[in-house]
């Protein structure tokens, strides 16, 4: 029961964050200012709602699975971030 | 025995894979035909002896397995398809640049297994994967002639595959319906109603764009011409067909729909006289040969509303007999265009680089100098119009008694006129090559003297004078393919070249003299089997 | 009318959609998207198809659809790569 | 009205508009993004439908590849100059849609009627269900034991495609060049992620006879990984050059043996015996994951387009300098 609390928390505030991040993605002007607002609100919002996810299952292999999705998500997203950000800065494209 | 329709599918497949990969490509896929020719030759024997060969590969009886069937009609055009690769096989091995590109044959057979497959398939879905088995290849031939041939291809791979949507789209129609994909048993528990025409619909349109039935031909003339000279027999006599059988097959097996039929009969009608007029409007030798398929795809389904009476559930034995009737000679015709526009098609491309152009102007004086190949050239111009004694004359005859015998007078008076426009096309070609070349003067000041002699003048000078209305673009964008040498770069006509065009010319007539057994042998199995 | 039936009529729409965008549209490579859509509504018609039956979903069904979608997919590489090919041509000219 | 409906109609309304949207949208780039959106709500639907694992796994994999198709097709140039407007404009347009939205209407109307007409016990997949196949997974015993064959020719499809590609490719019918982008966080992405994702096609493949996954998963997972292996310059893992052909039609080979193999030993083409079918059907799909991961990797490398010549770029190894201004394209984004 506490646990189900826990995950409805975690996972609305989880959605909560990636909407935010897809509203900075939609409102900012700059590609820099949108992946600021990508990068930090949906890795986060993802956490949080991997988090809520793990506390309902009891198979430790489904939550290591989770939490290694989570991680790969993060490598991914850092990667192409830095690879956008680069590219902006060189091209002087960023608007 | 029940080997034979997965062979005749597998062999193709495996050549495909070894000519992919060993360096004797020409050797490998040489060998593949021979074979695969003997392979159809037994297929036929065998199912005039014994019948339809009916087979289930994977263990599983239909209709939880695939169902495979070797009837009369897959055996019929399965000849066709063995005599017609082999044929334009050894004339691409034995002339240059005839084949576009190494990769030619290994897509080539894999073309070639995609058309068996569509022939013995007789499973609504493997159909359909045997259909786009096909397409892709054929498309992928087309590509081969070079930048010019690109877009063509491209244009008929997204309009075959909507073909292909189309025909999946009525599977699952079907399989709604009745909860199975084999084609004789959804066809017995498929009830009349809204859903089966629409089914039928989905076929005749889905199969129509594939087979270019007028006015879905857009694409065909375009790839046709564009590309290499050894693809554009295999897609103008053995592709094309393919999705014709499929589409008799759906129809003969739901039994038609007589108002849907109508419709076909029109656009049948509407086909062979504007691909016949198109065709003789067309400067660019390719697009004329081109232009008669379309044409000659007319004639084909001009069976359709003669046949549908004769397949419903309850009709009558003289209904019946005029549905065999129009099925022989339409099936003959059909057998008869594919050997005679190929050899059209190899002698067109022969012509076509011996003279550095792929103009019709471009052939002044060649009657001179190749005179084996125009004759050749003419002599499939007159299989294709269904003058005697050829196979063609033969179908086209059986065509008309079906015709006379239901009082479709229309039916014959089409196939007068498109026999005579054929005729006058062909007739338009060989005049030019017999002109001398230094006559350029008098033709340029006289642009209808050599159609002038010929029956039908109107069309032919207006090809030659600037064009007017609706055919005006496409005279506009007829242009040389890239496969063919720079205008005068011209070669000579190689010693050997002209023996396959010649070969199928000659199986074009003979089996006229002797067309019953293949009039028997194309009914066995079908709903109209005596 | 159920779920799965609402998403069999939606498949026939989106499919009759993309085929008549397909045959308007002059730009190559959205008709490529074009015939993408139109695949993507025939696998909504045998997916909602495979889902109208009472009991579990049917495994026939489902199976024709994944060898739709390998299918499209050979045919909208070998597209692109014409599209490519064609576009590169008319840069070299 | 159940939450489910309200939630099935808002489901297909935006699986509705975002098709329009793609098929309507003025820019190249706009149209592919559209689509990529539509292939993850039609993702939803599948779920919506109860498609098992298997088919829901492929079905999302497939929406990827296809979008990778498309997004890497994008040219800068194209982009920026098809913003064309349709033809006719919002008139033409209006016209499309009534045309498509009527026949689409009425073609769902038959369909629905045939669904309801056609609702029987004793339908294939009622049987299918209830065989007693080689495997256990229901949708992988139709794939490859009940219907091989069309298996096996769409194997033959996915080969004559990539062969196609080949053969009009423009460095010649045995090689792809792709454009090498060696930046170290590139490349130490690439070192980490490329062994989970042979660990992923492992587990893919062998989880397929009995569980959600299968060939195509896997070969899709592992042409992603070589075409990353590839940008970032790494031809020395990924074949080619001379490798690349026999890789694209192994997978076809080895079924066409599996069903000569079959008949010779069973007596029937492709008939999978019960001791020894389940080997049959890992060699077959080990061969069909190497095949179609080349294959992927081919289509998508050609349809690339080409900024840099291919031959210039494709041999750096070991980082570009900072200062070198990479050309490549950033318009997805912007």
């Amino acid at each position: 029961m506490i646990l189900d609390v826990l995950t409805v928390l975690l996972v609305t505030a989880g959605c909560l964050f990636v909407t935010a991040g897809t509203v900075g993605l939609l409102r900012f002007g700059d590609l820099l200012q949108r992946l600021h607002a990508l990068t930090k609100a949906d890795n986060l919002g993802l956490g949080l709602i991997v988090l809520g996810l793990v506390l309902q299952t009891s198979n430790p292999a489904v939550a290591v699975k989770l939490v290694l999705l989570w991680v790969l998500a993060l490598l991914a997203a850092a990667t192409n971030s830095a690879l956008l950000a680069r590219d902006a800065e060189l091209t002087g494209e960023h608007r | 025995m029940t080997d034979l329709p997965v062979l005749l599918v597998l062999l193709p497949l495996v050549g495909a894979v070894v000519a992919a990969l060993a360096p004797a490509r020409r050797t490998v896929a040489i060998t593949v035909a021979v074979a695969q020719l003997g392979l159809a030759v037994t297929a036929a024997v065998t199912v005039l002896r014994d019948g339809p060969v009916d087979t289930a590969p994977g263990g599983w009886d239909p209709p939880l397995g695939i169902a495979l069937r070797l009837d009369g009609l897959a055996a019929g055009v399965g000849l066709l398809v063995g005599v017609v690769v082999l044929a334009v096989f050894v004339h691409a091995a034995i002339t240059p640049s005839a084949a576009g590109s190494r990769s030619y044959w290994s897509l080539a057979l894999v073309t070639v297994a995609g058309l068996q497959a569509v022939l013995v398939a007789a499973d609504l879905f493997t159909v359909y994967v045997a259909l786009e088995l096909m397409t892709v290849g054929a498309v992928a031939l087309v590509a081969l002639g070079g930048q010019k041939a690109l877009a063509p291809a491209l244009r008929y791979l997204l309009v075959a595959v909507l073909g292909s949507f189309a025909f999946l789209v009525a599977v699952a129609l079907v399989y709604a319906q009745t909860g199975v994909l084999t084609l004789d048993i959804a066809a017995a528990d498929l009830p009349q109603g809204a859903a089966l025409a629409t089914t039928l619909a989905l076929v005749t349109v889905g199969l129509g764009i594939k087979t270019a039935l007028f006015p879905l031909h857009a694409w065909l003339p375009g790839a046709h011409a564009a590309a290499p000279t050894a693809v554009s027999p295999l897609l103008s006599a053995l592709v094309v067909k393919g999705a014709f059988v499929v589409l008799l097959r759906v129809w003969a097996a739901l039994g038609g729909d007589a108002g849907l039929a109508t419709v076909v009969g029109v656009l049948a009608t509407a086909a062979v006289v504007w691909g016949g007029v198109a065709a003789l409007r067309q400067t660019h030798l390719k697009r004329l040969v081109a232009y008669s398929t379309v044409a000659q795809v007319g004639y084909f389904f001009l069976l359709v509303p003669l046949a549908t009476a004769g397949l419903a559930a309850g009709a009558s034995a003289a209904e019946v007999e005029v549905a065999r009737l129009a099925w022989q000679g339409a099936i003959l015709m059909l057998l008869s265009h594919g050997l005679a526009k190929a050899a059209m098609f190899l002698t067109a491309g022969t012509l076509s680089a011996a003279v550095g152009s792929g103009e019709v102007d471009g052939l002044r004086g060649i009657a001179a100098k190749a005179p084996t190949t125009v004759l050749t050239f003419a002599v499939a111009g007159v299989c294709l119009a269904g003058l005697p004694p050829s196979l063609a004359f033969v179908g086209k005859w059986q065509l008309m008694d079906a015709a006379l015998t239901t009082g479709a007078w229309w039916v014959v008076v089409t196939l007068l006129v498109g026999g005579l426009l054929t005729a006058a096309a062909t007739a338009r070609v060989v005049m030019v090559t017999m002109r001398p070349a230094d006559e350029e003067d008098e033709v340029a000041s006289e642009p209808a003297a050599s159609a002038g002699r010929t029956a039908t003048s109107a069309p032919a000078a207006s090809a030659t004078a600037t064009a007017t209305g609706p055919a005006a673009s496409e005279v506009v964008v007829s242009e040389p393919s890239t496969t063919e040498p720079a205008p005068g770069a011209g070669r000579a006509v190689g010693a050997w070249e002209t023996w396959p065009a010649i070969v199928l010319t000659i199986v074009a007539v003979a089996t006229g003299v002797g067309s019953a057994w293949l009039a028997e042998l194309v009914t066995v199995g079908s709903v109209v089997a005596p | 009318m159920t779920g799965p039936e609402l998403f069999l009529a939606l498949g026939a729409v989106v499919t009759l959609l993309g085929a008549v965008r397909l045959l308007t549209t002059p730009d190559s490579m959205r008709r490529v998207v074009a015939l993408n859509v139109t695949g993507a509504g025939t696998l909504l018609i045998l997916v909602s198809l495979s889902a109208t039956g009472p009991g579990e979903p049917d495994p026939v069904l489902q199976a024709l659809a994944l060898t739709g979608i390998v299918i499209t997919i050979s045919v909208t590489g070998l597209a692109l790569v014409l599209v490519r090919r064609i576009e590169d041509g008319d840069d070299d000219d | 009205m159940s939450w489910e409906t309200v939630l099935d109609v808002l489901l297909a309304t935006s699986v509705l508009g975002v098709a329009v949207a793609t098929l309507f949208a003025p820019r190249r780039t706009s149209s592919v993004m559209l689509f990529l959106v539509l292939g993850l709500l039609l993702v939803l639907v599948w779920t919506r439908l109860g498609a098992p694992d298997v088919a829901l796994a492929e079905a999302a994999i497939a929406s990827g590849v296809t979008g990778a198709l498309l997004v890497s097709a994008l040219t800068r140039r194209s982009a920026a100059g098809s913003a064309e407007t349709p033809r006719g404009g919002w008139r033409s347009a209006a016209a499309e849609l009534a045309v498509a939205g009527t026949g689409g209407v009425l073609l769902g109307g038959v369909l629905v009627g045939a669904a309801r007409d056609g609702l029987r016990p004793d339908r294939l997949g009622d049987l299918a269900l209830d065989v007693d196949g080689v495997v256990d997974q229901p949708v992988t015993t139709v794939l490859l034991d009940l219907r091989a064959l069309d298996t096996l020719l769409e194997v033959a499809v996915l080969a004559a495609a990539v062969l196609a590609a080949l053969a009009v490719h423009r460095e010649g019918e045995s090689s792809i060049g792709i454009r090498s982008d060696t930046r170290p966080v590139l490349v130490s992405f690439v070192r980490l992620t490329t062994p989970v994702v042979l660990l992923l096609t492992g587990w893919f493949l062998v989880a397929g006879s009995s569980r959600p996954g299968g060939a195509f998963q896997a070969g899709a997972v592992l042409a992603g990984a070589a075409l990353l292996l590839l940008l970032t310059g790494r031809k020395d893992l990924v074949p080619t050059g001379r490798w690349l052909r026999p890789a694209v039609v192994l997978g076809l080979a080895v079924f066409l043996a599996a069903a000569v193999l079959t008949r010779l030993v069973e007596g029937g083409w492709l008939d999978l015996p019960a001791s020894w079918g389940v080997a049959v059907v890992l060699v077959v799909e080990t061969a069909l994951v190497v095949s179609i991961a080349a294959g992927l990797t081919v289509l998508v490398a050609l349809s690339r387009p080409r900024y840099v010549d291919a031959t210039t770029s494709t041999e750096t190894l070991g980082g570009a300098a900072p200062s070198d201004p990479p050309r490549r394209q950033t318009e997805e984004l912007t």
